[in-house]
């Protein structure tokens, strides 16, 4: 795999990880929250936390799309898919998300709704033509990554004349969920993360470019690298953290030079906007309702928008209040922190939304990492 | 006045409800198409089961039924699964299988010509891992009460005096073998599935393993704890089954487990792990080190074993864990998959 | 969610449409976002869409980099 | 931090795909409902086959697909119906039932609550029969690609020393020889098919009959040729199969055979001949003259025999054909039925 | 089974017997067609044919409704069922019934038609009633003890207002089809039967009674007793037709006076007069059209009329021409004469009209009766 | 297809159903077509419809007559 193997390459991954215990000072902790699951994955999957120091500490933060839908959005998506005429369109990581009392997708579809796993937005236009006499809607979900192919597909469905097809709108943003986590008015219940700088996703900044971070940098004087997903991405990100730190830097730089541009992908950017608008608020499981931080569908395309089309009425179920979610996101706790970890919440019976799909922190934790919690016990 | 038995219209028929209702197109269909393709003496007798002699000793008997979708898939069909997947059950008891059984539930609607070439490849299977289908049943159901074809195979098989393969037989510092690449089976059949179809040249590695077991066997003798076929679930889930089993845990280097470029690729593409991916025609050993060199090399030196490689070791772990060394250098769990919404791959 | 992927664009289709390619795995991708696109770029691809093209000259600068800082890294451990 | 293994929610839960991927769930699943239902010691071993010892000789192997609907019955389940049918075709060779294997093709929505109603019938089946279901396999699909739940039922089992019971066996002159009434299985299915939904006390006759097996050999020895459960087709295809196997015809007596009023009375409501419609725990002897009375009488002697008839005689007849003599005065061929559209009784 | 059992009795069959032999004259043949194909089921089941004397021989006549619905009625069918929005209800005899080119319901429903077996009319409304998305059209056939039931059902259709209820009617009636064999016009080609009575049915005389068979008595004839479908009934029947012989008598006898009146049941004529009216003709497998012999839907019930709803055409198919169930059907010939019979047609496979159910002459020949011929052949 | 049998009736239903038994096989049929029935009447039923009442006395005149005619038969034999 060109553009894949080479960011993987050992040697030069144990020689990034010697520059950073060189680099780093002993004497003082550098916690760095890499914002998007995907990071949290390929951290997991790589073992990168062994190869780092022990004072350089990553804090997994919110960005899973899949893990912040709060389970409202699931119940609301069931009662949909319910529907006798209505054919639901998912994502698979979708499917074991826990709505309200255990309920999910899977289940759901196991007594009977009809939900379909597809790969793209290119599925669901295609059954939405297939079949004329269903309803079909498309659970969207997703950061600004996954917002462009939603916005085409609406494009592509009003070209077509499709009568059959809506979006149930689920779009979040990155900027917003960082902004709420460094200046959350509920610092006093859950306390508030020390962070050194973040750890940009760089997909997200094909999109959007590496612009809407400098006020990160600029107003709450973090360091912030836009960085891949290859494990050497991961590592080079880290130590230009680390350099960052050391000198008292907070800038915006791009490790992801290769396809990340300050501007992003102007056509995507074009597409997003001639069909979304920002919601005045979206709630976000752990986060609660983050200003500005959802999308919906512009009044224009209102009978492409699920939730109109069908009268959906807005469904708030509260988390597990043993669930410690909330703190996790914003890096304050560890998974092991949590009650649940790992006894009542695992992958198969999730309590939380950080352990509902594999980019959670928690889930992240359980499938690649809890048996460092048994080494750390036997060291203390 | 003997009603001539017309032969069944392979080209152009289909299975409708009297195929299964214990008539005479019943019996037609199962003697012009199922006892043609495995002709042999026991289907012959036309008994509702079939005898055979066995010497005193250990036998083995397993049972799976095969649901794969599509029933047609770069490298096979759920005809010649069905014999190797069963086959391959017995085999990894070390034992010698011998005869197998099948049923088969039938969607009506279901072409002759499809049935024809699935039980022509089940003959096939059966013939070239010499064992016998002896005996069977046909159901046939309903349009909308099936997916057009399940098949489930069971089968028997010798286990030579004193071998008793568990998977609680794994010892700390025994020695994880695996066959060959990983995850081929699993990537072929979803590269067929209509919502992920992607186009690669990976086929399914379907095939028997009873010879390339015999091999090691004859290699390694009683210092071979245990073997299993990592199917669904992958290898992930067979190495946790062991673990639990036998209390104990495994480390494995990734580096040393095979998997194919296009294997690898197909898994980026769709976010599966390899290790999570089924195979049809691997094998997972546990060996006691002092002949894992022997084994290692029984397999390398059979067809079915050229990729053959020492993965890991067992270790001692009161939590059950499979780690791994990653290639990159760091460490991780190999964790059961979490009942992602995989196609049905057998 | 966010999986994305480097691909090779291998065959250039009608409808905005091409087919990417990944070590003999290839699929259809729309290419809609993407300007200019020509066979033998690679591109990004998530969810069955071309997100980007990868520009292969600040690749091979990010890599000779990361070769630079790792060979430091050794250095100073030594 | 040892995940505790929360118990399946019988009471509520259902089926899903992630039962099927081989991943905890499967696991859990399994060991939670079916090893409980089924609890044996090779069960507990968790390999994907089963070893048992055998002393040399004759085996017979047999499997059945059950398909039946509705699931739940009058007078069984699927789950005891997929454990007597597998049973007693063993039975019908003469053999002692030893050990089953079940593979179980679930439809995603099934109700565990129901599912282990039918796991823990089976479990009683096979106990009261004396038998272990060693091994199993659980696929489940996707909703509208089955009907629930079918279970494909393998079995083996020891033939005594010397016999060879095969339905090429029958002679001229041998008694044919009916364990008891007939059709009471089919006609409690069809009671319950919404189109025919009618009401009556007749329920399933099925159950496991090796031990009326075992007294019949014993009164009967080698004077036994053959036995057979006349199970879908009825009576008449069971004993047409026969006589087309051994060249030869049979002459009935109808008048001997017994029939259950209520069972004649529905057959005539629906238009059938409960000589065509299926049993579930009836068997067809067909026993040299010299041995008729005395197999007859024990099998009189038996619980399950209690209303068995010798009802006819193997004749001469290069057609094969099956002749009744009628209870009327006239005469007439039982022949198989001819594709009738019968609901899914086994 | 009251009023079943009791005519039943060996004893009293036996005794009929002896009486039909000992008035049968043996110089003379005694040539009676069973018009019902329920008889010509009885004769096979009970063996009756045994108890006869050689110069007493039953002639099976055309009436099984579905032996006699041509193949272009099936094939009719099959393509109103192969509408994806058609669901056929039928009764379980038409399954396998042969349409063109070894077509069948049976087959058409395995390759996807919505056909579903029907106990009962009643069963049809309720599934019209369950599937308001579909059209349900109920296949009828039937002799005249079929049709009351149907137009019940249309009646309730009518008041239930049920609008996606439809039948397909090909209900016909037995004077006009026995006036037909009396008097063919093709006589030349096919033979004429030489009848000298007929066993009436029974059960179509429940409905119109006794009267409408005076016309053969009086016009042509010939002796006819109405029998009921017990064998005593058919001894008793076949006794007081030998008599009616041997006196040289042509009357219309009521032999099944436990149910049959002269006038029959007013109430269902009337709910058939309401509804129904006669077609100019109708097609008969193996007698061709014969005038006046089929039932249609009137005018005012044309909305509940699937040959109008889905403008249904006439499809016409040729008989096999190796078949002589004409022959057959008229009593020219017997099964055995047909060289087809037991060979290329048997049950599970019927070439022609009379083998397609129990109740038609070859099946019910190859069912029960085809040992005779071994008998037959060994005796000559 | 004309086959019909005789059943008695055990209850009479609204909608003009009723239950007609057969030795303890029982069934719901329509007697929309039938005039005056009670529970006790004999009636043949017909594709789930009562198509007449079976009148008692009737059966019993033929029964006897059968017999009758077949005790002569037996006579004239011997
Ligand atoms: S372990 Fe589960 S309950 Fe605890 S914080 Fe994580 S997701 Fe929430
Ligand atoms: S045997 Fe078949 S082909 Fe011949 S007359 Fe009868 S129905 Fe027609
Ligand atoms: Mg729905
Ligand atoms: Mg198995
Ligand atoms: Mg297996
Ligand atoms: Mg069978
Ligand atoms: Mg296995
Ligand atoms: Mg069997
Ligand atoms: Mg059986
Ligand atoms: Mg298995
Ligand atoms: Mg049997
Ligand atoms: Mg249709």
């Amino acid at each position: 795999m060109k553009y894949a193997d080479e960011f993987r390459d050992k040697a030069i991954g144990l020689g990034l990880a010697r520059a950073i215990r060189s680099e780093a000072d002993p004497q003082r902790p550098y916690r760095f929250m890499e914002f998007c699951g995907g990071h949290t994955h390929a951290i997991s999957r790589y073992g990168l936390e062994d190869m780092l120091p022990k004072n350089v500490r990553m804090i997994h933060g919110p960005g899973c799309p899949v893990c912040v839908l709060p389970a409202g959005r699931i119940d609301m998506a069931i009662r949909l898919a319910e529907r006798p005429e209505v054919i639901l369109c998912v994502y698979g990581d979708l499917m074991r998300v826990p709505g309200s009392q255990g309920a999910s997708l899977l289940k759901a579809k196991a007594r009977g709704a009809d939900v379909r796993m597809v790969y793209s937005t290119v599925d669901a236009i295609r059954i939405a033509e297939e079949s004329p006499e269903h309803e079909i809607v498309f659970f969207a979900i997703g950061f600004e990554t996954t917002t462009p192919p939603t916005a085409v597909m609406i494009r592509h469905a009003e070209k077509k004349q499709l009568e059959n097809f809506s979006v149930f709108c689920n779009h979040v943003l990155t900027p917003p969920a960082m902004q709420k986590i460094l200046e959350s008015p509920d610092i006093r219940s859950i306390g508030r993360a020390e962070i050194d700088g973040f750890v940009g996703p760089a997909h997200v900044s094909i999109v959007i470019g590496t612009g809407p971070y400098e006020v990160f940098a600029e107003e709450f004087g973090k360091s912030v690298v836009i960085s891949g997903f290859e494990p050497l991405d991961m590592m080079q990100a880290i130590l230009m953290l680390v350099r960052q730190v050391n000198e008292h830097r907070s800038e915006v730089e791009n490790q992801y030079s290769r396809a990340v541009t300050r501007g992003g992908n102007p056509r995507a950017k074009e597409e997003v906007c001639d069909i979304f608008e920002l919601r005045d608020a979206f709630e976000w499981r752990g986060l609660g309702l983050v200003p500005h931080s959802g999308l919906k569908l512009k009044q224009t395309y209102a009978r492409f928008d699920a939730e109109i089309c069908f009268s959906m009425s807005e469904l708030r179920v509260a988390d597990n209040p043993a669930c410690e979610c909330g703190a996790i996101l914003r890096g304050v706790k560890k998974p092991v922190d949590c009650e649940l970890f790992g006894t009542v919440c695992t992958p198969e019976t999730p309590m939380g939304s950080c352990m509902v799909s594999s980019e959670g922190a928690c889930a992240a934790h359980w499938t690649y990492g809890r048996f460092r919690d048994r080494q750390r016990k036997r060291a203390s | 006045m003997k009603a001539h038995r017309r032969k069944v219209d392979i080209k152009h028929g289909c299975v409708d409800l009297s195929h299964g209702s214990g008539g005479r197109a019943m019996s037609q269909l199962i003697s012009g198409l199922f006892h043609e393709a495995f002709g042999n003496e026991w289907l012959a007798r036309g008994n509702d089961q079939s005898a055979f002699d066995v010497g005193a000793g250990r036998m083995v008997m397993t049972i799976d039924g095969y649901v794969v979708s599509p029933l047609f898939f770069p490298g096979g069909n759920i005809g010649s699964l069905a014999v190797h997947g069963t086959v391959n059950d017995i085999a990894m008891a070390g034992a010698r299988p011998l005869y197998l059984s099948a049923s088969f539930i039938i969607e009506e609607g279901f072409r002759f010509s499809d049935l024809k070439m699935i039980a022509d490849s089940m003959g096939q299977a059966a013939q070239s891992a010499g064992v016998h289908i002896i005996t069977g049943d046909t159901k046939v159901v309903e349009r909308g009460k099936a997916d057009g074809l399940f098949i489930s195979t069971a089968g028997v098989g010798l286990v030579p005096e004193g071998f008793d393969f568990s998977a609680e037989n794994a010892r700390v510092g025994d020695r994880v073998l695996i066959s060959g690449t990983l995850g081929d089976h699993g990537v072929a059949i979803m590269s067929k599935r209509q919502n992920l179809a992607f186009e690669t040249e990976i086929v399914s590695d379907s095939v028997a393993l009873h010879d390339l077991v015999a091999r090691m066997v004859a290699a390694g003798g009683h210092g071979i704890r245990l073997m299993r076929d990592p199917t669904r679930g992958g290898l992930a889930a067979t190495l946790n089954e062991i673990a639990q089993q036998s209390e104990l845990g495994f480390s494995l280097q990734q580096e040393a487990i095979p998997v194919k470029p296009g294997v690898a690729a197909a898994c980026e593409l769709l976010g599966l792990d390899p290790l999570n991916v089924a195979n049809e025609g691997k094998l997972v050993a546990i060996v006691s080190p002092d002949v894992a060199g022997a084994v290692l090399a029984a397999m390398r030196a059979h067809p079915l074993g050229r990729d053959a490689a020492d993965i890991g070791e067992a270790v001692p772990d009161d939590h059950h864990f499979v780690q791994m060394a990653t290639s990159f250098g760091g460490a991780r769990i190999v964790d059961w998959l979490s009942g992602e919404q995989l196609p049905r791959i057998c | 969610m966010c999986l994305a992927i480097p691909a090779e664009v291998t065959k250039l289709l009608p409808d905005e449409m091409a087919v990417a390619s990944v070590d003999g795995v290839s699929k259809e991708v729309s290419v809609v976002l993407i300007e200019d696109l020509a066979v033998g770029d690679y591109i990004i691809i998530h969810v069955g869409y071309a997100l980007t093209k990868i520009d292969p000259d600040e690749a091979r600068r990010t890599l000779e980099l990361m070769r630079e800082l790792s060979t430091e890294g050794q250095g100073a451990m030594q």
